[in-house]
């Protein structure tokens, strides 16, 4: 019976904070590769759809002190009580036994959007709008992966439409197991600083599973419990600090702005907290 | 008092139950699906027995594991340059599509929904199934039916439609992949 | 016309004029329309109409349906209290409680059907249940309770005078307002999971550190929480509107014992409330919201949501209200009763919206920003619909449908 | 797999019990008609809901009781305490005058009057006869219809036994006995129904005789009156106190509806 | 007895009975369902046989190689071809989505004379009839973004023939001229304001041996690379060259001021070293460096041919300029072009495939093909130590009246030969030479030039030719040749302009709409119209954080939104692609 199902993976990454240039090619290589229509113009930073999404952080110093890194978000792919994937009220979230990865089914999506109140990294994207392309760019679209209708939601899966084509050409072959390394999301193939490494971190032999083993990797909101297989690493205290530390309970505007997000309200202008 | 006026009420009743079964079973099944007639009246049984054709000469797996599906123009214009036989179909055909180079418009009776990722390799190269167990006898069929396309949803609503508990349950027997995302894209 | 009007009204109780009640109900006809069209736009543009967004993934809509769904429960404590605890006082409004119930529920359901994304998708959820999510549980308790209050509902407008003159009506009233405990019993139970799922809904978000709570089996505390909040406020909210409801029609409605009944109901249960939220506060600043990463005090570090949001919850909408209910001397003084249940009322609205919005608004990202919204005109527009569809059924059930038994001897 | 039983199991057992009760009551109700409990069941339903000063007992009348309301939906064959009065104080045998004027109205005191203005006469050849008592007929004089039940069909003590209707009211008179209907005319004989009682003859015991009227109809008199007076006005009659033969015209603005209904018991 | 409302009802309620036994509502329920799976709002991609096809990206001039993966002849995606020398399989940001511009707006889809539709020959006619009329002291320019191409030998042919044509580039065309630079070998860089890890030379190249050097970045903003430069020296905009040759003193051991001294003592403990960016200074730091002409310094290339900068041509000379704009949509300063013009009955005639570039003060707007459009060339990568040359063929098809730059200057030469014919010459000239390696896409192999049998076909198929390097050391031709550096030092502010304006970001470059989406949604690039200031000097000047505001500057005013940002040099205003001059901000 499971002989026909391979091995059981558990893809992960590996993303190094101090090699990334904050220049986007992850973001956009993800988009192209998933369909993602380009923004209405009513669209704003908050109803926009990015599936990887980077952010700036700084440490908050005043110049010539400030020191700014670039961290990208995706779906961290909890692996424990995965709080979307408990929350969605009719299965259109589930986890992959065979590869670890969080499922959304658009399909599926009754657009409850209670996963994205579930979701702490906000990874998760409702689409506000019909997608819509300028008039001949649909006939870009890529085949492997099926544009999502309005009212459901949708996130990062590892560019699942790789994973389908990977084992495709593998079934071609007669493999049922994937060589590592065949099958690679669009963001870690794009990263012109080779910033992310991605790979199954059950595999003790891959480069993947020994960069989240070493010490300078660690994972956002931890704490949490939810098991994410998103490793982040850094050598600088600060990055480590400001991107792994329990919530500062003021911020200064410069992180608000820098993430591209309107002013909150109420929050006031706080100055830098040394400034 | 006659019987009628006596239970006339569970009279109707029946009656209404009768004919909403009626409709329900005889004609909505005719009404919901459109009937869409192939283009070219396509017959498997001549090209495979005179012309000795090969399934695999036309409906093949390529090297990345994507399915070729039907032959493009090109393929038909290798023989059909010029007539082969006298049919007038083929003579229709020629002139409309092959002189013209362009593509003919085929109804797949078992096309799958845009959001469904279905690997032809994974099933014959690993699970090793029969093409007439999802297309049933096509390969010998002397013509092309019309396809049956869903009115409202505009899925496939023809026999061999493959609908997603068939491929759940042989998945679940077999032991093979069954979350969503295995086969949806 | 008139003559038809007046021939629908009960009969010994005066009812006000065609001409008044026009008058009284074409700008809620106004109001519903111009909701409508708001919910329609959103239904046929997409929710793009509405200031949602990936942040504030839920707005108004699921508030106000907490908030009413928790005001709603007046429906089936009461029904509890009257038909298994045979609490015989409660008949003068249980007709009433029932029609508010429903107005509210229905109203509820029709916000959601709006909300989601997909609303043609609805029975997925029926079809693909994921049993482990307190949504589902939410859904399917509220459909059936929405059943439930639509059948209890039916003999109370069987029993209009027109058509309780249709013998056949009035002995199918008859036979099943003998099995109304049955009903009564299973509204109760259902009532009992969906309010506690409701707050499930946002004590399991294990991701969201500010809502999330430890609990028991399945269930994080703030079910029972919640259980407990809305059938303290359900009869203070009957209580209001029966109230309000004799002020504006200008007539003794109930004797004068059953609202302060209804009051001390209500604080009565307000007492075990406050206490087990207190401590359920207290456990979770100390130990379940540090163990996750996060101290509470940072929660209150973001304006306007400062720490005297706790307060007003417990202090302000909690304590005083109940003290002020258990009095029976405040309790008999009309200011005191009302202005208790009144606080009653804001404290649940308060307490859904610090769970819907104020959960939302926190960041949990070191580098992610504190946000806020304001609905849009659509958003509203819908909320106003589902006011105004509740006032007007209420309007027509309380014009011509006996809901306040006790009235035409009291009227003369 | 198994919270996926538990819960559906829940979800189901709760719709079928939803399904079962509806299911119930209405079978429930269906079998009422079949044996004819429907009438009874439709007063039963009603009484409660009239106005507390249209439920007084009938001793109430006689002086027995300051103040009593029936609780037995006028139906005071079962009535323990009806019993015993009218075993302590028989009501007189003696022969009484064949007329008795009250008010202006006559009420014969040869027959038995229901408190829905309908009285029972018993005949001779043991059937009974069943009419309109002089105020309600007053208050239907001309009546714009009148809708009686077909010969053969049965009829039942405060059941409707036939409907009139006048100025846009739709009165039923409730049937003063159990029985079936042997003949049917207009009023102009002076009946309506000529009924066979079940059991043979005319149990009476739920109906009024002798003493009681007057009371009975004085106070009637006093709802009349207090029904017809528009809203704020002290209650008047047309002339000084009798009722004229059609009060109706009398009162061309007055809601008849509600008139009718104070008097024949509707709710 | 007819048939009444109640039998009506009983029959309909039967009916509803039955049809609950039926597929009717339960199969209308799932229709209606999925009806929004695939409903006309949603497009749904096409599909085919999956081709890999090859191309050279020619957006700016990195020279990547580009892989598409195409379904039938449609890209759908791009990406970059392993191995290749130049961009060592990485794309920037605008290269992976390439083949969107072809649909962006602001498209020239045909040829216009003063905004009016015209047919080509009309528009051929009007430009020769123009250029005919040129006096002697009028001189027709052709404005070459990209020197050293095929196309460029073309506009030199032609111009040659005229009695006063001047071949000339914008700014900044070729920064180090002859030079390429040996990043394999160099050990540490200093920056002057140069966007070393942003987009400089073919990032992919840069970043693939960023572990090799340390990088210290001298430049008043705190940029994308200075938050990831080993040494971060912020200093005051325009004292740049200041710095630099403190930095050259202090190479000498004399003492200098402490941030010179430390950076000194970097670039003395990694060698070789280079000094890149900035001015005059910096050229003879690298002198004293000695990085000229050595490994892992400034290396020559043997194709340099000089062009005149168009800053160093005599105002109001030119009577028609043809300005040619490339997809890569690199903005030319029109204000300095306008300099050059003859200021009445000039004629300017835009090559482009942007109607909002250059296009909007041209007289003639020639659409040329988008990126990605037609065959095209990629010259020596940027700061490629050798010469280099590769084929950028078409992956998509064309619209109609689209003509090729080099087109457009043969037709007015009344040349028979077409761009690919030049094209094909070119690689002619190479397998000719027989010098140099190939490197194919496909494969992933490189080869000696005359080990290929058909070079033009092998072009076609994704390749890239590079020269042999010369033997280092020996220089040919002019010392390394610095580009115009920043201006001199900043007037010091006045009352009238109390703060200065610095450019904080490169101007988004002209990009698919994707991309644009993308970085407006994350923020990752500053808008265009955005001026970020620290929070104290914004205070100061009485705004505050998101507020509109007017930035004044001596060459004019336009509307800002404030961003406060403690990153922020206090006392500056920086604005995407603003040159440095003092200015004033005031709330709008």
């Amino acid at each position: 019976m499971t002989a026909i199902t391979p091995k059981p993976a558990r893809y992960g990454m590996a993303i190094d904070l101090d090699r990334c240039t904050g220049c986007g090619a992850c973001m956009i290589a993800c988009a192209v590769e998933n369909n993602v229509p380009p923004a209405r113009p009513e669209a704003t930073p908050r109803t926009g759809i990015t599936w990887m999404r980077v952010y700036q952080i700084s440490n908050g110093a005043s110049f010539p002190d400030t020191r700014a890194a670039f961290i990208p978000i995706l779906c961290q792919q909890c692996g424990k009580d995965t709080p979307c994937a408990a929350v969605c009220p009719q299965e259109a979230v589930e986890t992959d036994p065979a590869t670890g990865i969080v499922d959304q089914m658009p399909q599926r999506c009754l657009g409850c959007r209670y996963c994205m109140a579930a979701c702490p990294y906000h990874a998760r994207y409702f689409n506000w709008w019909d997608p819509q392309w300028p008039a001949g760019m649909e006939k870009t679209l890529n085949p492997d992966v099926a544009t999502r209708m309005r009212g459901v939601v949708e996130k990062c899966n590892f560019c699942h439409g790789r994973l389908h084509t990977a084992r495709a050409r593998a079934a071609a072959e007669g493999r049922r197991e994937l060589h590592p390394g065949e099958y690679v999301p669009a963001c870690v193939e794009a990263c012109p600083a080779a910033a992310i490494v991605f790979g199954d971190l059950d595999d003790p032999a891959s480069e993947v599973a020994r960069l989240a083993r070493d010490g300078q990797s660690f994972r956002l909101l931890e704490k949490l419990g939810t098991e994410p297989k998103i490793y982040y690493r850094t050598a600088r205290p600060w990055v480590r600090q400001a991107a792994a530390q329990q919530r500062p309970a003021s911020e200064p505007p410069e992180r608000r702005l820098r993430a591209g997000l309107p002013a909150p309200q109420g929050s006031g202008q706080k100055e830098p907290a040394h400034a | 008092m006659t019987v009628f006026q006596k239970h006339r009420g569970q009279i109707l009743f029946v009656a209404g139950v009768l004919v909403a079964l009626a409709a329900g079973w005889r004609a909505f099944p005719v009404l919901r699906f459109q009937r869409v007639p192939q283009p070219v009246a396509f017959s498997h049984k001549i090209h495979t027995d005179k012309a000795g054709a090969k399934c695999e000469d036309c409906h093949f797996l390529r090297d990345d594991g994507a399915w070729a599906g039907i032959p493009a123009m090109d393929k038909c214009s290798g023989c059909h340059a010029q007539p082969m036989g006298t049919s007038a179909e083929e003579k229709r055909f020629i002139d409309g599509y092959v002189t013209p180079g362009r593509e003919v418009p085929w109804q797949v009776y078992s096309r799958q929904p845009e959001n469904v990722y279905f690997s032809h390799a994974a099933h014959i190269k690993l699970a090793h199934l029969d093409c007439r167990q999802c297309h049933g006898a096509q390969g010998e069929s002397e013509t092309l039916g019309p396809a049956r396309v869903d009115r409202i949803s505009g899925y496939s609503g023809s026999p061999h439609f493959q609908d997603m508990n068939a491929c759940e349950d042989c998945h679940r027997q077999r032991g093979a992949a069954n979350s969503c995302l295995a086969c949806h894209k | 016309m008139p003559k038809v009007d007046s021939q629908l009204m009960p009969r010994g109780v005066r009812r006000s004029t065609p001409r008044q009640f026009l008058l009284w109900i074409l700008p809620w006809c106004a109001l519903l329309a111009f909701g409508l069209y708001g919910a329609g736009l959103c239904l046929v543009k997409g929710l793009n109409q509405t200031n949602m967004d990936n942040r504030f993934a839920f707005g108004l809509w699921i508030f106000v349906d907490l908030t009413v769904i928790a005001l709603g429960a007046g429906a089936f404590f009461t029904g509890f209290l009257l038909y298994i605890l045979k609490k015989r006082e409660l008949k003068a409004v249980i007709n009433s409680a029932v029609v508010i119930g429903f107005i509210c529920y229905s109203g509820a359901v029709a916000a959601l059907l709006v909300d989601v994304g997909q609303p043609a998708r609805f029975w997925f959820t029926f079809w693909h249940p994921n049993v482990h999510s307190m949504l589902t549980e939410v859904t399917f308790c509220i459909s059936c309770y929405l059943t439930v209050l639509f059948i209890e509902y039916i003999p109370i407008v069987l029993k209009n005078r027109k058509l309780r003159q249709v013998p056949s009506f009035l002995v199918f009233e008859f036979e099943l307002h003998k099995l109304m405990p049955v009903l009564a019993g299973v509204g109760t139970f259902l009532s009992f999971f969906h309010q506690g799922s409701l707050g499930g809904l946002y004590g399991v978000l294990r991701g969201r550190p500010f809502a999330f709570r430890e609990g028991f089996a399945i269930w994080p505390s703030t079910f029972f929480l919640f259980i407990l909040s809305a059938a303290a406020a359900g009869p203070a909210f009957i209580l209001l509107t029966t109230w309000l409801v004799s002020k504006i029609s200008g007539k003794p409605l109930v004797r004068p014992e059953v609202l302060p009944l209804l009051g001390r109901i209500s604080g009565i249960l307000l007492v075990p409330y406050i206490l087990l939220k207190s401590i359920d506060t207290l456990v979770w600043i100390d130990s379940t919201s540090p163990a996750r990463g996060f101290a509470a005090y940072q929660y209150y570090a973001w304006k306007p949501f400062g720490p005297w949001i706790l307060f007003a919850e417990i202090v302000a909408f909690g304590l005083l209200p109940a003290l002020i209910l258990l009095r029976r001397r405040l309790r008999e003084s009309p200011a005191w009763l009302l202005s208790a249940a009144t606080l009653v009322c804001l404290g649940i609205a308060l307490n859904r919206f610090v769970f819907t919005i104020q959960t939302l608004a926190l960041p949990t990202l070191p580098f992610d920003p504190f946000m806020s919204y304001l609905p849009s005109w659509q958003e509203t527009a819908t909320f106003l619909a589902v006011v105004a569809y509740g006032v007007l059924l209420y309007s027509f059930s309380f014009r011509y449908l006996t809901l306040f038994p006790q009235e035409k001897d009291l009227s003369c | 797999m198994l919270s996926h039983i538990i819960f559906l199991g829940l979800f189901y057992t709760v719709l079928a019990v939803l399904s079962a009760t509806v299911a119930l009551s209405l079978f429930r109700a269906a079998q009422d008609f079949r044996a004819r409990r429907a009438e009874a069941i439709c007063w039963q339903a009603t009484f409660p809901d009239l106005p507390a000063r249209e439920r007084v007992c009938r001793h109430e009348f006689t002086g027995e009781f300051a103040h009593r309301t029936c609780d037995r939906a006028f139906d005071c064959r079962e009535c323990q305490t009806h019993a015993a009065l009218v075993a302590e104080r028989p009501p007189d045998a003696a022969p009484l005058p064949r007329e008795a004027d009250v008010f202006g109205l006559e009420f014969p005191l040869d027959r038995f009057y229901h408190r829905g203005h309908a009285w029972a006469h018993p005949q001779p050849d043991g059937t009974v006869t069943v009419g309109l008592d002089a105020l309600g007929a007053r208050l239907v004089a001309e009546p714009d219809a009148i809708e009686l039940p077909a010969v053969g069909s049965h009829i039942q003590s405060n059941g409707a036994a036939w409907h009139v209707r006048k100025r846009g009211a739709d009165v039923r008179i409730l049937s003063p006995l159990d029985g079936e209907v042997v003949a049917t005319s207009d009023s102009q004989n002076g009946w309506y129904l000529t009924v066979k009682p079940d059991g043979g003859q005319l149990d009476a015991r739920h109906l009024l005789r002798g003493a009681e009227i007057r009371p009975w109809i004085a106070r009637e008199m006093e709802r009349l009156q207090s029904a017809l007076a528009p809203a704020g006005q002290a209650p008047t009659m047309a002339d000084g106190g009798v009722p004229v033969d059609d009060i109706a015209a009398g009162y061309p603005d007055a809601d008849w509806d509600a008139v009718c209904s104070e008097i024949f018991l509707q709710p | 007895m007819g048939f009444t409302r109640r039998d009506l009802l009983t029959f309909t309620g039967g009916s509803a009975a039955g049809l609950m036994f039926t597929p009717v509502p339960w199969s209308l329920l799932r229709d209606t369902a999925v009806l929004s799976e695939n409903w006309p709002g949603v497009p749904q991609p096409l599909h085919g046989e999956i081709r890999t096809r090859y191309s050279t990206c020619t957006l700016c001039p990195a020279g990547c190689g580009v892989r598409a993966r195409c379904v039938g002849d449609r890209p759908v995606s791009l990406a970059g071809v392993s191995g290749h020398p130049a961009s060592r399989g990485v794309l920037c940001p605008a290269g992976l989505v390439g083949h969107h511009l072809a649909f962006c707006r602001d498209r020239a889809a045909e040829p216009l004379a003063n905004g009016r539709p015209v047919a080509i020959e009309r528009a051929l006619a009007g430009v020769s009839a123009a250029i005919a009329a040129c006096g002697a002291r009028e001189s027709v320019a052709i404005l070459d973004p990209r020197p050293g191409r095929a196309a460029s030998l073309v506009y030199r042919r032609f111009l040659a023939g005229l009695p006063s044509g001047v071949h000339c580039a914008p700014p900044n065309a070729e920064p180090y001229g002859a030079f390429g630079i040996d990043l394999e070998n160099t050990r540490a860089i200093l920056s002057f304001g140069a966007p070393v890890l942003d987009g400089w030379l073919s990032p992919g190249r840069v970043l693939a041996n960023r572990s090799h050097f340390q990088l210290i970045q001298v430049e008043p903003a705190y940029s994308r690379t200075a938050s990831l430069a080993d040494l971060w020296v912020p200093v005051l905009p325009g004292s740049e060259d200041g710095f630099a040759a403190a930095v050259a003193r202090a190479l000498e051991g004399e003492t200098s001021d402490t941030h010179a001294t430390e950076v000194a003592r970097i670039l003395l403990r990694n060698k070789p070293a280079i000094a890149v960016g900035g001015g005059a200074a910096v050229a003879t730091l690298n002198a004293k460096l000695g990085s000229v002409g050595r490994p892992g310094g400034f290396l020559p290339r043997r194709d340099f041919t000089p062009v005149t900068g168009i800053a160093s041509v005599p105002d109001r000379s030119i009577g028609v300029l043809l300005i040619e704009e490339t997809a890569g949509g690199e903005p030319l300063p029109w204000d300095l072009l306008r300099r050059k013009l003859i200021p009445q009955d000039s004629v300017v005639v835009a090559l482009t495939p942007w109607l909002d570039g250059c296009a909007r003060h041209a007289d003639y707007v020639i659409p040329a093909p988008m990126y990605l459009e037609s065959l095209d060339e990629a010259p020596t990568p940027a700061g490629s130590t050798v010469a280099g040359f590769s084929l950028s063929p078409a992956l998509l098809t064309a619209p109609p009246k689209l003509t090729p730059p080099a087109e457009f200057v043969l037709r007015l030469a009344h040349d028979s030969a077409t761009y690919p014919d030049i094209l094909k010459q070119r690689v002619a000239a190479i397998k000719k030479d027989g010098r140099g390696t190939v490197f194919t896409y496909p494969d992933a192999k490189s080869a000696r030039v005359r080990d290929i049998p058909d070079l033009w076909k092998a072009m076609l198929g994704g390749a890239v030719w590079l020269d042999e390097p010369l033997h280092s050391g020996t220089v040919r031709g002019a010392d390394l040749q610095v580009c115009a550096g920043p201006p001199g030092p900043a007037l010091p502010p006045t009352p009238e302009y109390p703060l200065l304006l610095i450019a904080a970001d490169n101007p988004p470059p002209h990009g698919s709409p994707l991309m644009s989406k993308l970085y407006r949604e994350s923020g990752l690039r500053r808008p265009a119209n955005a001026a970020t200031v620290h929070p104290k000097t914004g205070r100061d000047q009485g705004l505050e954080d998101g507020a509109r505001a007017i930035v004044t500057s001596p060459s004019g005013k336009f509307p800002v939104q404030v961003i406060f940002d403690a990153a922020v040099m206090p006392g500056a205003i920086e604005v995407v692609g603003q040159a440095i001059s003092p200015a004033s901000i005031r709330r709008a």
